[in-house]
C-alpha cells in the first residue's frame, strides 16, 4: 500500500515538474496532458487507498526520511493515510483531476499554459502533503505550500493589477493567519514534546485546559486565515482574480477547506476545548449568514460564488465547532463537488462571454448553452440542500446538529442562511440563463464550451447528485477515527417537520429568486434603483466596508508608517545621529584647528597657559589633598 | 642686616631691569637693561658665596653673549623702534602673574629641609673656585665634556647658518641650476 | 683644605661611555676628514655615519649583554646609569637612526646633505640623546637634550628653505622656553632634596613622606611641561605640526621617534617614582593630558589637507598613546611602551619614507603643499606597488591587525586593562578608531580616487635610489612579519624593563 | 629680619614670571631670545641660593651648566636668526606663520 | 594535509593572491576561478573528513606566536563553523566565475581572494586575538571593493561601513584583553585561546560588563539595530560582487561570534540580556522590514531585508536551548545562500539597465521567465516558504525562542508576514504589471554566466530545505556542547533554569573539564 501512497502523493509533482520544463517554452498540449493524466494516475491509486481502508479498516502510515532534527527535536516526513486523510485524498485528486482536464480545454489560448499546469499540479501536491502528513510540520508545508500556489495561480495573468494585487493579499492573509498557526505549532511542540499527531494528541490529554485552550485558538487563527474565516475573508473574494478552474479547485474545493480539515484532525484537542468549539461554531454561524448577505447583490458571478463557498465554510466550521467533525469533513466533501461544478460552470459561461462576469450582462444564455445550464442548475439545488442532492444531506444535518446541541442562535442563523443560499444561487442562475438575452446589447457571441470539457465536468455532477447516497458508508468508515456522534432529534416528528419546513423554505427562496430575476424587466443596473441606493445595497455590495477600512487603516498606515520609519526614524534619526557623531568629531577639528594659528607668539601663549592650568591643578589639588578620601572614592570610579 | 638690605636692592634692581627688558619698545634699552640686569645677577651670585659662578656670569653674559647680541642687533638694524603689534594684553600679563601667584602660594610655605644631606658640601677654608673644580672635574666630568659637545655643535651650528653657503638653496633648484652653480665654484677655484 | 682625591680608574666604568662617545668621535672624523679634503661625495659620510651608527650598536649590544648578567652599572663617578631603559632606550634610538641615515642618499639633491657637517651634527645629537637617556642626574639629561636640540633645529633648518627656517625658529623659541621649564623644575626638585639625582630625589621625598607635596607638584608642572612640550603633549605641542612641515619628510619622520623616546625614557624617570608614590595629582593630571593629547591630536589630524601634517598630528596623537603607559606604571605597561615604540618606528619611519620619495622640488599648479591628500589621488593606477606599501603603512598606523603596531596597541591597551584603567582602555580604543578616519582617508584617496590629471607614476618614487627603496622594503617587511619576532622582543624588552626596576 | 632660602625663590619665581610675559609678549624675535635669557639667570639664582643655603655645591654646578646652555643656545638661535634675516630682512615673528592649522 | 588543512584553507587563496599579480589581466579570471574552485574542493574535502559524530573541535592546529602573552595560532572548526566555511569558499567561487566585466579585474579577483583568505580565518580561529586580526582584516578588501567599484556614493558608504564596524570591534578587543587577564588572574598564566576561556567562570558583574564590550563589537558587525545604518550604505553601493560576500559571510561573523564568544563565555549575561536583545532583534524583524517596505530600489530592499533577517538569527541564538541555536546557525548559511543570491539577482538586472530603482521596472516576467522564476524562488526562500533552506532556520529559531517567552515570539513571528509584505511588493513592482518601460523590451534574459552562479544556489535552496539533516546534525552535536557547557557554567539560578541541562534530560556526556574561578 506504501507504493499506492507514493504514487498518489507523488505524480502531481511529477506532473509539475514535467509542465514546469515547458514553463518558458510556448504553450503546448503535452504540458497539460501529462499533468492531467499523471492527477488521474494519483486519483486511482487515492482509489485503490481508499478501498483498502474501507476493505480492512487499516491506516497507512509511512516515515519517508527525516526532515528535521535538533535537539528534542525530531520530524520526519511521515505520512499518513488513515480514514480522514483518505477522504481528504479523494475530494482533492477527484476535483483536480476534473479541473486539470477541464484546464486543458479553458486555457487552450492562454500564453501561459505550460505555467499554469505546472502550478495547478503544484498545488494538488501541496494539498497532498497537506491531508497526508502525519504531523504538524509537515502540516504546515502543505499549509505553505497551497498558499505559495494560491499565489502564483491567482496572479497568473501577472500583467494586471488586480490580479497580482489580489494575489499578494491572499497571500500576505494567509501569512498573517500562519503566524497563528505557527505559534500553535510551537505551543505543541513545547507542550508535548512531539510535533506527530499521535504522540501530541495523546499528550495532550494530561495537560492543562489554558494551555490546550491557546493551542485550539492559536491553530484555528491558521484555520481561519486560509479558509477565510472572518476578518481575513476579503482575500477570498479578490482571488476570483485568478483562472476559473483556480477558482474551482482551489478557492471552492480545496484549499480553503484546510482550515476545516485542521479542526477535524485535531478534534482530540478541540474536543477537550470545547468552549473553543463553541467559538468556532459562533464565528462559522456568523460568516454563513454574513458572507451569503454580501452573495445577496453583488454582480460578479464568481464573487457570488466566492461569498457562496465562505458561507458553506462557515457552515463547516460550525459542524466542527459543535463537534459534529463527521459532519463538517461530509459536507466539505459534498460541497467540494458542488461548488466546484459551479465554478466551472461559471467558468463556461466566461468563457462563452469573454470573460464577462456581471450576469446583468447576459440573461437567457439558457438557450445556447443547455449542458452548462443544466449542471450549474443541478450545482445549485445541491447547494440550496434540496432533497436527494448531496447538498440535503451533508448540510441539513449540521442545522440539525445545531438544533440538537441546543445552539438555537446557531441553528436559526443557519436556517435564514440556507434561504439566503438558495436566494442568491438561483439569482445568478435566473440571470445567466434566463430572461431576455441582454447580452446582444453587449456584442457578445455565446458558444457552449467543448465537449471534452463537459465530459470533464459529468463527474463531479454525478457525485453532486448521489454523494448523499454514500453517506452512510461513509459514516462507518469516518467514524473509526472521528467521535461517532448520531445527530438524531429524540422525536421523529420534529425532525420531519424540521426538515421539511426547511426544504419548503428553501423552495420558496428560490421561487421568489426565480420571480425576481428570471423576467424580462431586469435591466443592467445603472445605480439609479431605489434599491440601489439603499443603504443596506451599499453596505452590501461595498462589502460592509471592509475591504475599504483595510485598505484605510490599516495598508495605507503601514505604508505611511514604513516611509515615516526610513525617511524620519532610519535616515533623519538613527543614520544621523551616527553621522551626527562623526561631524561633531569633524567639526571640532575645523573649530579648533584655530588654535595652531602659525604664529609662534600664540604657541608660547599656549605653552604657558599650559604649564598655569598645571600649576593651578596642583594648588586645587594641595586644596583638594584635604578631602582626599571622599576624592578617592570618585576616582576609583573613573578607574584611575 | 646687611646682607637684607643688598638682597631688597639687588632685588629690585635686577626685577626692573629686566622688567625694562621685557617692555620697552627701544631695542637698545632692553640690551642695556638686560646686561645691567645680568650684572646685578651676579651680584647675588657673590653674595651666596658663589664667587666662581658670579665670575662667570659676568664674563659669559656681559662678555659673550651681550656682545654677540649687540652684534646681532647691528646686523639686524634692531636699533630702530621695533614695532610690535600686541595682540591681548591681558592674556599676556595674565597668564604671567597668574603663574607668579600660583608659585610663590606653594613658595610661601616652608620646606621640610630635615632629610636633606649635602651631597658635595661647601668645605670651610676652601676657596670656592677651588671647591667648584673639585666637583666639576670629577663628579660632573662628564657632563662639563658633553656641555663641551653642546659648545661645539653651536659653534658649528651658528657657521653652517650663518655662511655663506646657505644663501644658495639646493633643496629649491632643479638639477640644471645645480650643474650651473657647480661650474661656477670650479671656475672661482681656477681663477 | 681639599684633600686630593684617588679614584682608580676601573671604579669609573669608563665603558659605560663608550656607546656615546663612538658617534662623538665618528662626528669629529667627519669634521676632520672635511677640513682635510672638502668637497668629498655625501655618499661616504652616510657610509661613515653608518659605520659608526653599527659600532655605537654593538657598543650597545655589549652593554644589554653586560646587564642581562650584572644588573645595572653606574659610571664615571656614578653619572652614567646604564640600566636596561637605558639600553632599550638608546638601541631604539641608533636603530632608527641606522634607518633614516640611508635616507640622505636621494635621487634628487637636497641641501642639507651637500654639508658634512650635517652628518656630524647628526652624530653629535645621537650621542646627546644617548647620554640624556643613560643617565640619572638631571644636570646630563638637561645637557644632552640641549646638545641634541641645538643640533636638530640645526639640522631642520638646513633643509634651506622657508618652511625650513621657519620651523627650526618656532622650533628654537619654544625649545628655549621649554629649557626654562626644565631648569625651573629641577631648581624646585633640588630645592626640595638638595640633589639633582632622579634616585636621590625619589628617596629623600620618600624619607619626607612627602610632607611637602606644594613644591613636589610645582616641580612635576614643570617638568611635565618641558618633557610634554619635547614629546608633543597638548597644549605643549602646537610646534609639532608645523616643524614636521617645514622640514624634510625625512627629518620629520625622524623626529616623530627618536627625541621622543629619548624624553619618554627620562619621563618614566621622573615620573614612575612619583607615580608609585601615590602623588594622585600627577596620576590625574597625566590621564588628562594623555586623553586631551590623543583625542585632540586625533581630531585636529582629521582635518588636515596634507598628509606630512596630517603624520604630525597621527604622531601627537601616538606620543599620547604612549604617554599613558607611563601613567599606567606597571612593568606590562612600561614594556609596552619600548615594543610601542619599536614597532612604531618601523612604521612611521616607513610611512615618512614613502613620502619622502615622492617629494618634489617644484610643486605643480594644483598641489598646494607638499603632500598634499590630492597628490597621491589614484596612486594604485599610476604607482601601485608603492600604494600598496604606503596604504600597509597606514594600516599598521591605524592599528589594523596583523600589522605591526596593533601589537604594540594591544599590548598598551591590556596593559591599561591589568593596569585597571578600564575607561582609559576603552577611550585609548576609540581613539583609534577616530584614527582610522584619517589613515584611510589617505587610502581612499590612493585606492579609490581617480588621479589627477596629468600625473604619471613615476612622480611617487622621483627621488627614490636603491637606499630608500631598501629601507622603505625594511620597513614594510618589518610591519608585515613584526608578529614573527614579536614573542623574543617581548621578552627581551620586559627583562630589561623589569630588571631595571620599573 | 633673615633673608631666608623663600625669598630667593620667590624672587626667582617673579623675575621667571618676568620672563614669561617677555616670551609671550615680544614679537621681535631678538627681544625674545632676551626674555628667554631672563628665564635661565632667574633660575640660576635660585641655584645658587639653595646652593648656598645647603651648603651644597650641586647648585652651583647646575647653574653652571646653565649658563653654558644659554650661551650656546644664543649661537645658535642668532645663527637662525641671520639665515632668517638674510631671506626677509626682518625678524618679526609675525612674518613666520606659514604654516598653520 | 589533513593536520594542517585549515592552514591551508587560510593561506591557500592568500598565497594565490600574491601569485595573482604576475598573472596576465586576460587570464586572470580563468585563474581565479581554478583558485577558489581549489579552495571549495579543499573546503568540501574538510566536510568529508570532519567527523560529525564528534562534538568538540577538530583539525585543530596550534602554532605559538607570542607565547608569553598568551597568543597562539590556535585553530579548528566544529559543526558551527563548518558550513560557514563551505559557504565563504562556494561563494567566492561562484562570485568570482559569475563576475561579469568589471573594470580592474585583476584587483577585483585579487582582493576577492584576500577576502576568503580572512573569511576563513575568522571562522577557524580559536584564539581570540587570532579571531581578531581576520576579523579586522576582512574589512579591508572589503573597503577596497566598495570604495573602488561601487556606485557615486561610494567612498562615504565604504569608509562608514569601514569605521563603524572598526571602532566596534576595538570595544571588542578591550573586552578580549580583559577577559585574557581575568584568565591570568584565575591561572597565572596569559591565554586568548577560546578554549582555555570556557573554562573560566566569571562573577555576573563581570560577565555583564564583558558581555556589553563584546556585544557592541558584534552588534555592529552583525548589523543590529540601531547599528544597522552603515549597511544600507555599503550595499546600495557596493557592487554585486560585494555585496554577494557581504550579505552571505561577513554579516555572519558577528552572528558567528555571538555563539562563539558571548554565550559559553558569559551565559549568565546571555540570560540577563536574552530579553533586552530579543527586543532589539523584534525591532530588527518589524521595523527594518517596514523601511525594506518603503524603499524604492530593490537593492535597499534586499538589504534591509538582510538585517530583518539577521533579527531572527540574533533571537534563535538568544533562546539558549539547541533548537534555537542550531536554528540561528542554519539560518545563517540558509540566509547566506538565499541573500547572496539575491544580490546576484539584483545584479542580473543592473548589469543590464544600470539602474535598481524599482519604478524602472515592471513587467519584467514576460521577457526574462527565466530570470523571474529564479527571482520568485529566492523570494519564497527569502519569506521562509517551507522546504526552501531559510524555512527550516526561521522555524527552528523560532520555536527555540518560544520555550523562552511566548508573546516575544508571537511579536517576532511578524516575520513571516512583513517579510512577506515587502518581498511580494518588491516582486510585484518589478516582475507584474505590464511591460512599460521601452528600454525593459528588450531585454535579455539570464545568461550562462550568470545561471553558472544561480542553478547551484537555487539547487541548494532546495535541496537544504528539503533535507537539512547532514547540515543539521553536526551543528546539532556541537550545539548541545556548547548548550550543555552554558548550562554547567551558569552560576545564577535564573540561568541554570533558563539554558537546558540536556546532561539531564538527554543523557549527554560532555567531557568536563576542571573549571576555574575568577575572583
Amino acid at each position: 500500500m506504501e507504493l499506492y501512497l507514493y504514487i498518489a502523493l507523488f505524480s502531481p509533482l511529477v506532473g509539475s515538474m514535467f509542465a514546469a520544463l515547458y514553463g518558458a517554452k510556448p504553450r503546448t498540449k503535452i504540458a497539460g496532458v501529462v499533468p492531467s493524466a499523471l492527477l488521474i494516475t494519483s486519483l486511482i491509486a487515492s482509489t485503490i487507498l481508499l478501498a483498502h481502508i474501507l476493505s480492512t479498516g487499516e491506516i497507512v502510515h509511512v516515515e519517508m526520511m527525516t526532515w528535521m532534527a535538533t535537539g528534542n527535536l525530531y520530524i520526519p516526513f511521515g505520512f499518513i493515510v488513515d480514514q480522514v486523510s483518505v477522504t481528504m485524498m479523494m475530494v482533492v485528486t477527484l476535483v483536480s483531476s476534473v479541473v486539470h482536464v477541464y484546464a486543458i480545454g479553458y486555457m487552450d489560448h492562454d500564453k501561459g499554459f505550460n505555467r499554469f499546469f505546472s502550478w495547478l499540479s503544484a498545488f494538488v501536491f501541496s494539498m497532498l502533503i497537506l491531508v497526508m502528513s502525519d504531523n504538524f510540520a509537515g502540516l504546515f508545508i502543505g499549509w505553505e505550500g497551497v498558499g505559495l500556489c494560491s499565489w502564483g495561480l491567482i496572479g497568473f495573468w501577472y500583467h494586471k493589477e488586480s490580479a497580482t494585487w489580489a494575489a499578494n493579499e491572499a497571500f500576505i492573509m494567509n501569512r498573517i493567519a500562519d503566524l497563528g498557526m505557527l505559534i500553535g505549532i510551537f505551543l505543541v511542540y513545547w507542550n508535548t514534546g512531539t510535533l506527530q499527531y499521535e504522540g501530541a494528541f495523546a499528550a495532550m490529554q494530561n495537560l492543562d485546559t489554558e494551555i490546550l485552550t491557546w493551542m485550539g485558538i492559536f491553530l484555528f487563527i491558521g484555520a481561519m486565515g486560509k479558509s477565510a474565516q472572518f476578518p481575513l475573508h476579503t482575500w477570498l473574494a479578490d482571488a476570483m482574480e485568478g483562472p476559473t478552474p483556480v477558482s474551482a479547485l482551489i478557492h471552492a474545493a480545496t484549499m480553503v477547506t484546510a482550515g476545516v480539515y485542521l479542526v477535524v484532525r485535531s478534534n482530540e484537542l478541540y474536543a477537550l476545548i470545547p468552549d473553543v468549539g463553541v467559538f468556532i461554531a459562533s464565528l462559522g454561524a456568523f460568516v454563513a449568514m454574513f458572507a451569503a448577505s454580501m452573495a445577496l447583490v453583488n454582480r460578479d458571478i464568481k464573487r457570488v460564488i466566492a461569498y457562496s463557498t465562505l458561507s458553506q465554510l462557515g457552515y463547516m466550521f460550525v459542524a466542527a465547532g459543535l463537534g459534529a467533525y463527521w459532519v463538517a469533513l461530509f459536507h466539505l466533501m459534498a460541497h467540494a463537488f458542488f461548488k466546484a461544478l459551479l465554478f466551472l460552470g461559471a467558468g463556461n459561461v466566461m468563457h462563452a462571454m469573454d470573460s464577462e462576469l456581471d450576469p446583468f450582462k447576459m440573461g437567457g444564455l439558457g438557450k445556447t448553452m443547455k449542458a452548462s445550464m443544466v449542471m450549474m442548475t443541478l450545482a445549485s439545488v445541491a447547494l440550496a440542500g434540496i432533497f436527494p442532492l448531496a447538498g440535503f444531506f451533508s448540510k441539513d444535518i449540521i442545522i440539525e446538529a445545531a438544533f440538537v446541541e441546543h445552539h438555537f442562535i446557531i441553528y436559526t442563523v443557519l436556517l435564514l442562511t440556507a434561504g439566503l443560499t438558495a436566494f442568491y444561487s438561483f439569482r445568478i442562475i435566473a440571470l445567466i440563463f434566463h430572461g431576455e438575452e441582454r447580452y446582444k446589447l453587449f456584442g457578445f457571441h455565446p458558444h457552449e464550451a467543448y465537449k471534452f470539457m463537459l465530459v470533464a465536468m459529468s463527474p463531479l455532477l454525478i457525485l453532486a447528485v448521489i454523494a448523499g447516497s454514500l453517506k452512510m458508508t461513509y459514516f462507518e468508515m469516518v467514524t473509526a477515527v472521528l467521535p461517532a456522534t448520531e445527530y438524531h432529534l429524540h422525536s421523529v416528528t420534529t425532525y420531519w417537520i424540521m426538515t421539511i419546513g426547511t426544504q419548503i423554505f428553501v423552495i420558496l427562496a428560490i421561487l421568489y429568486a426565480y420571480k425576481k430575476y428570471a423576467n424580462s424587466s431586469i435591466k443592467v443596473p445603472d445605480g439609479t434603483s431605489k434599491m440601489e441606493k439603499s443603504f443596506v445595497y451599499k453596505l452590501l455590495i461595498n462589502q460592509y466596508y471592509i475591504p475599504y477600512s483595510y485598505e484605510q487603516y490599516l495598508i495605507r498606515p503601514y505604508r505611511e508608517l514604513s516611509t515615516i520609519f526610513w525617511k524620519q526614524i532610519d535616515m533623519k534619526i538613527v543614520d544621523a545621529s551616527v553621522d551626527g557623531i562623526a561631524g561633531i568629531i569633524y567639526g571640532t577639528g575645523e573649530k579648533t584647528r584655530a588654535m595652531q594659528s602659525g604664529n609662534l607668539s600664540t604657541m608660547l601663549k599656549w605653552m604657558v597657559l599650559g604649564l598655569v592650568i598645571l600649576l593651578s591643578l596642583a594648588v586645587v589639588f594641595g586644596l583638594a589633598a584635604r578631602h582626599f578620601d571622599e576624592i578617592k572614592v570618585i576616582l576609583s570610579g573613573l578607574g584611575v | 642686616m646687611f646682607e637684607a638690605i643688598a638682597f631688597y636692592l639687588f632685588a629690585f634692581l635686577t626685577t626692573l631691569m629686566f622688567f625694562i627688558t621685557v617692555t620697552t619698545s627701544q631695542a637698545l634699552y632692553a640690551l642695556t637693561a638686560l646686561a645691567a640686569g645680568m650684572i646685578f645677577i651676579s651680584a647675588f651670585f657673590f653674595i651666596l658665596g658663589a664667587d666662581f659662578l658670579g665670575a662667570v656670569q659676568i664674563v659669559v653674559y656681559s662678555g659673550a653673549v651681550m656682545a654677540l647680541y649687540a652684534f646681532g642687533m647691528m646686523f639686524f638694524d634692531s636699533t630702530r623702534e621695533v614695532k610690535e603689534k600686541q595682540g591681548n594684553k591681558l592674556i599676556v600679563s595674565g597668564l604671567s602673574i597668574l603663574a607668579a601667584i600660583l608659585v610663590v602660594l606653594i613658595f610661601a610655605a616652608p620646606m621640610v629641609t630635615d632629610n636633606i644631606v649635602a651631597l658635595y658640601p661647601v668645605i670651610e677654608g676652601a676657596g670656592n673656585t677651588q671647591q667648584v673644580g673639585m666637583v666639576l672635574f670629577t663628579k660632573y666630568l662628564v657632563p662639563f665634556e658633553v656641555a663641551a659637545v653642546m659648545l661645539l655643535v653651536a659653534m658649528i651650528a651658528g657657521i653652517v647658518l650663518a655662511g655663506k653657503k646657505m644663501d644658495l638653496s639646493i633643496t629649491l633648484m632643479n638639477d640644471a641650476e645645480i650643474k650651473d652653480m657647480k661650474k661656477d665654484q670650479n671656475k672661482k677655484v681656477l681663477s | 683644605m681639599l684633600e686630593p682625591i684617588n679614584i682608580s680608574l676601573e671604579s669609573l666604568n669608563l665603558m659605560t661611555l663608550s656607546p656615546m662617545l663612538i658617534p662623538v668621535i665618528g662626528a669629529l672624523l667627519i669634521i676632520i676628514i672635511d677640513i682635510i679634503k672638502g668637497g668629498l661625495d655625501k655618499t661616504l659620510y652616510v657610509a661613515l655615519s653608518l659605520l659608526f651608527l653599527f659600532m655605537d650598536f654593538n657598543a650597545l649590544l655589549a652593554s644589554a649583554t653586560t646587564f642581562a648578567e650584572d644588573g645595572t652599572i653606574m659610571g664615571v663617578f656614578d653619572m652614567m646609569l646604564i640600566d636596561g631603559i637605558a639600553i632599550l632606550g638608546q638601541l631604539i634610538i641608533v636603530g632608527a637612526s641606522m634607518l633614516f641615515i640611508p635616507l640622505a642618499l636621494t635621487h634628487k639633491r637636497f641641501h642639507e646633505f651637500s654639508y658634512p657637517e650635517f652628518f656630524a651634527l647628526f652624530l653629535f645629537m645621537l650621542a646627546g640623546f644617548q647620554f640624556m637617556v643613560a643617565t640619572d642626574s638631571l644636570i646630563l639629561i638637561f645637557v644632552g637634550l640641549e646638545t641634541a636640540s641645538l643640533a636638530l633645529y640645526t639640522l631642520i633648518a638646513m633643509h634651506n628653505r622657508d618652511k625650513s627656517f621657519e620651523a627650526a625658529v618656532k622650533y628654537f623659541t619654544m625649545g628655549a622656553l621649554a629649557a626654562g621649564f626644565y631648569s625651573f623644575g629641577s631648581m624646585v626638585f633640588y630645592a626640595l632634596t638638595g640633589s639633582v639625582e632622579i634616585n636621590q630625589i625619589a628617596s629623600v621625598l620618600a624619607a619626607n613622606g612627602y610632607a611637602d607635596m606644594g613644591y613636589v607638584l610645582v616641580a612635576t608642572a614643570f617638568m611635565l611641561g618641558a618633557l610634554g612640550f619635547k614629546v608633543s603633549l597638548v597644549p605643549f605641542h602646537t610646534w609639532a605640526p608645523d616643524v614636521y612641515e617645514g622640514a624634510s619628510a625625512s627629518m620629520a619622520g625622524f623626529m616623530s621617534i627618536v627625541p621622543k623616546i629619548a624624553v619618554f625614557v627620562v619621563a618614566m624617570r621622573i615620573f614612575e617614582f612619583l607615580i608609585h608614590s601615590g602623588v594622585v595629582w600627577l596620576e590625574i593630571v597625566l590621564y588628562i593630558v594623555v586623553v586631551v593629547t590623543m583625542t585632540m591630536a586625533n581630531i585636529w589630524a582629521l582635518v588636515q589637507t596634507d598628509v606630512k601634517r596630517m603624520l604630525a598630528y597621527s604622531s601627537i596623537s601616538h606620543a599620547g598613546f604612549v604617554m599613558a603607559a607611563i601613567l599606567i606604571g606597571t612593568t606590562q605597561s612600561n614594556s609596552a611602551l619600548f615594543l610601542y615604540w619599536v614597532l612604531f618606528s618601523f612604521t612611521n619611519l616607513g610611512a615618512f619614507s614613502m613620502l619622502w620619495i615622492s617629494r618634489q622640488k617644484h610643486l605643480p599648479d594644483h598641489q598646494r603643499s607638499d603632500h598634499s591628500y590630492d597628490k597621491f589621488a589614484g596612486m594604485i593606477k599610476t604607482a601601485p606597488v608603492g600604494a600598496v606599501i604606503m596604504g600597509l603603512f597606514m594600516l599598521s598606523l591605524a592599528g589594523l591587525p596583523p600589522f605591526a603596531l596593533f601589537w604594540g596597541k594591544l599590548y598598551i591597551i591590556s596593559s591599561a586593562v591589568t593596569g585597571g584603567y578600564t575607561i582609559l582602555a576603552l577611550i585609548m580604543a576609540l581613539n583609534s578608531a577616530i584614527a582610522g578616519y584619517y589613515y584611510f582617508k589617505l587610502i581612499v584617496y590612493m585606492f579609490m580616487k581617480e588621479p589627477v590629471i596629468g600625473t604619471d607614476g613615476h612622480m611617487y618614487v622621483s627621488n627614490a635610489t636603491l637606499a630608500l627603496k631598501s629601507i622603505i622594503g625594511f620597513a614594510a617587511v618589518g610591519t608585515i612579519f613584526a608578529i614573527i619576532v614579536l614573542d623574543p622582543v617581548l621578552e627581551f624588552i620586559t627583562a630589561f624593563v623589569y630588571n631595571s626596576g620599573y | 629680619m633673615e633673608i631666608g632660602l623663600n625669598h630667593y625663590l620667590v624672587l626667582s619665581t617673579i623675575l621667571f614670571s618676568i620672563g614669561l610675559v617677555g616670551v609671550m609678549r615680544r614679537k621681535n624675535l631678538l627681544l625674545l631670545f632676551f626674555a628667554t635669557e631672563i628665564l635661565l639667570n632667574s633660575v640660576n639664582i635660585a641655584f645658587a641660593a639653595i646652593s648656598h643655603y645647603y651648603g651644597d655645591l650641586t647648585g652651583q654646578m647646575f647653574a653652571f651648566f646653565v649658563i653654558a646652555i644659554a650661551a650656546s643656545e644664543v649661537a645658535v638661535g642668532l645663527g637662525l636668526l641671520i639665515v632668517w634675516h638674510k631671506r626677509h630682512n626682518n625678524i618679526d615673528l609675525d612674518s613666520m606663520s606659514t604654516m598653520k592649522g | 594535509m589533513l593536520d594542517h588543512i585549515l592552514s591551508i584553507l587560510i593561506f591557500f587563496p592568500a598565497l594565490a593572491a600574491v601569485l595573482g599579480f604576475m598573472i596576465d589581466k586576460n587570464s586572470i579570471r580563468a585563474y581565479g576561478v581554478s583558485v577558489a574552485a581549489i579552495e571549495f574542493v579543499l573546503s568540501l574535502f574538510l566536510w568529508f573528513s570532519f567527523d560529525s559524530s564528534i562534538s568538540g573541535m577538530q583539525f585543530m592546529e596550534q602554532i605559538p606566536l607570542i607565547p608569553s602573552f598568551g597568543i597562539n595560532y590556535i585553530l579548528g572548526v566544529d559543526g558551527i563553523s563548518l558550513f560557514i566555511v563551505i559557504l565563504a569558499a562556494f561563494f567566492t567561487m561562484i562570485g568570482i566565475a559569475s563576475l561579469t566585466d568589471t573594470k580592474n579585474v585583476k584587483n577585483m579577483i585579487i582582493t576577492l581572494l584576500f577576502l576568503q583568505m580572512t573569511m576563513a580565518g575568522v571562522f577557524v580561529a580559536l584564539d581570540a586575538i587570532v579571531f581578531y586580526i581576520f576579523w579586522e582584516l576582512s574589512l579591508v578588501p572589503m573597503l577596497y571593493i566598495i570604495g573602488a567599484w561601487g556606485g557615486p556614493l561610494r567612498i562615504y558608504a565604504s569608509v562608514k561601513f569601514f569605521l563603524y564596524t572598526f571602532a566596534g570591534s576595538l570595544v571588542m578587543l578591550v573586552g578580549m584583553l580583559f577577559m585574557a587577564y581575568f584568565y591570568y588572574q584565575a591561572t597565572g598564566q596569559w591565554s586568548f585561546a577560546i578554549l582555555d576561556w570556557y573554562r573560566l567562570i566569571l562573577p555576573e558583574t563581570f560577565q555583564l560588563w564583558l558581555f556589553v564590550a563584546f556585544f557592541i563589537g558584534f552588534a555592529i558587525k552583525v548589523p543590529m539595530f540601531p547599528f544597522h545604518t552603515w549597511l544600507p550604505y555599503a550595499h546600495g553601493q557596493a557592487p554585486t560582487i560585494g555585496s554577494v560576500i557581504l550579505a552571505a559571510i561577513l554579516l555572519k561573523m558577528g552572528t558567528y561570534a555571538f555563539i562563539r564568544f558571548s554565550l559559553p563565555l558569559f551565559p549568565d549575561a546571555s540570560v540577563y540580556f536574552m530579553f533586552p536583545i530579543a527586543i532589539i532583534s523584534i525591532i530588527m524583524i518589524v521595523y527594518t522590514a517596514m523601511i525594506a517596505y518603503a524603499q524604492e530600489d530593490v537593492k535597499q530592499v534586499v538589504a534591509y531585508s538582510s538585517v530583518s533577517h539577521m533579527g531572527v538569527i540574533i533571537l534563535g541564538t538568544f533562546a539558549l536551548n539547541v533548537e534555537g541555536i542550531t536554528g540561528s546557525i542554519f539560518l545563517m548559511i540558509a540566509h547566506g545562500v538565499v541573500s547572496g543570491a539575491l544580490f546576484l539577482l539584483v545584479g542580473v538586472i543592473y548589469e543590464r539597465r544600470h539602474t535598481k530603482m524599482m519604478s524602472e521596472f515592471g513587467g519584467l516576467a514576460h521577457v526574462m521567465p527565466r530570470y523571474a522564476t529564479i527571482f520568485g524562488l529566492m523570494l519564497m526562500a527569502s519569506v521562509g516558504m517551507p522546504l526552501t533552506i531559510n524555512f527550516v532556520g526561521e522555524f527552528l529559531s523560532l520555536l527555540g525562542f518560544y520555550q523562552q517567552s511566548h508573546i516575544l515570539t508571537l511579536l517576532a513571528g511578524i516575520a513571516i508576514v512583513v517579510g512577506a509584505i515587502y518581498m511580494l511588493a518588491a516582486y510585484k513592482k518589478m516582475f507584474f504589471g505590464e511591460l512599460t518601460n521601452e528600454k525593459n523590451k528588450n531585454l535579455p534574459d539570464v545568461s550562462k554566466r550568470e545561471l553558472v552562479a544561480l542553478i547551484p544556489l537555487s539547487i541548494l535552496t532546495i535541496v537544504l530545505g528539503i533535507y537539512p539533516t547532514p547540515i543539521l546534525k553536526p551543528i546539532n552535536n556541537s550545539v548541545e556542547s556548547i548548550v550543555q557547557l552554558m548550562h554547567d557554567k551558569s552560576i545564577t539560578e535564573e540561568a541554570k533554569t533558563r539554558i537546558p541541562n540536556l546532561a539531564a534530560s538527554k543523557g549527554i556526556e560532555i567531557t568536563r573539564t576542571s573549571m576555574k574561578e575568577a575572583h
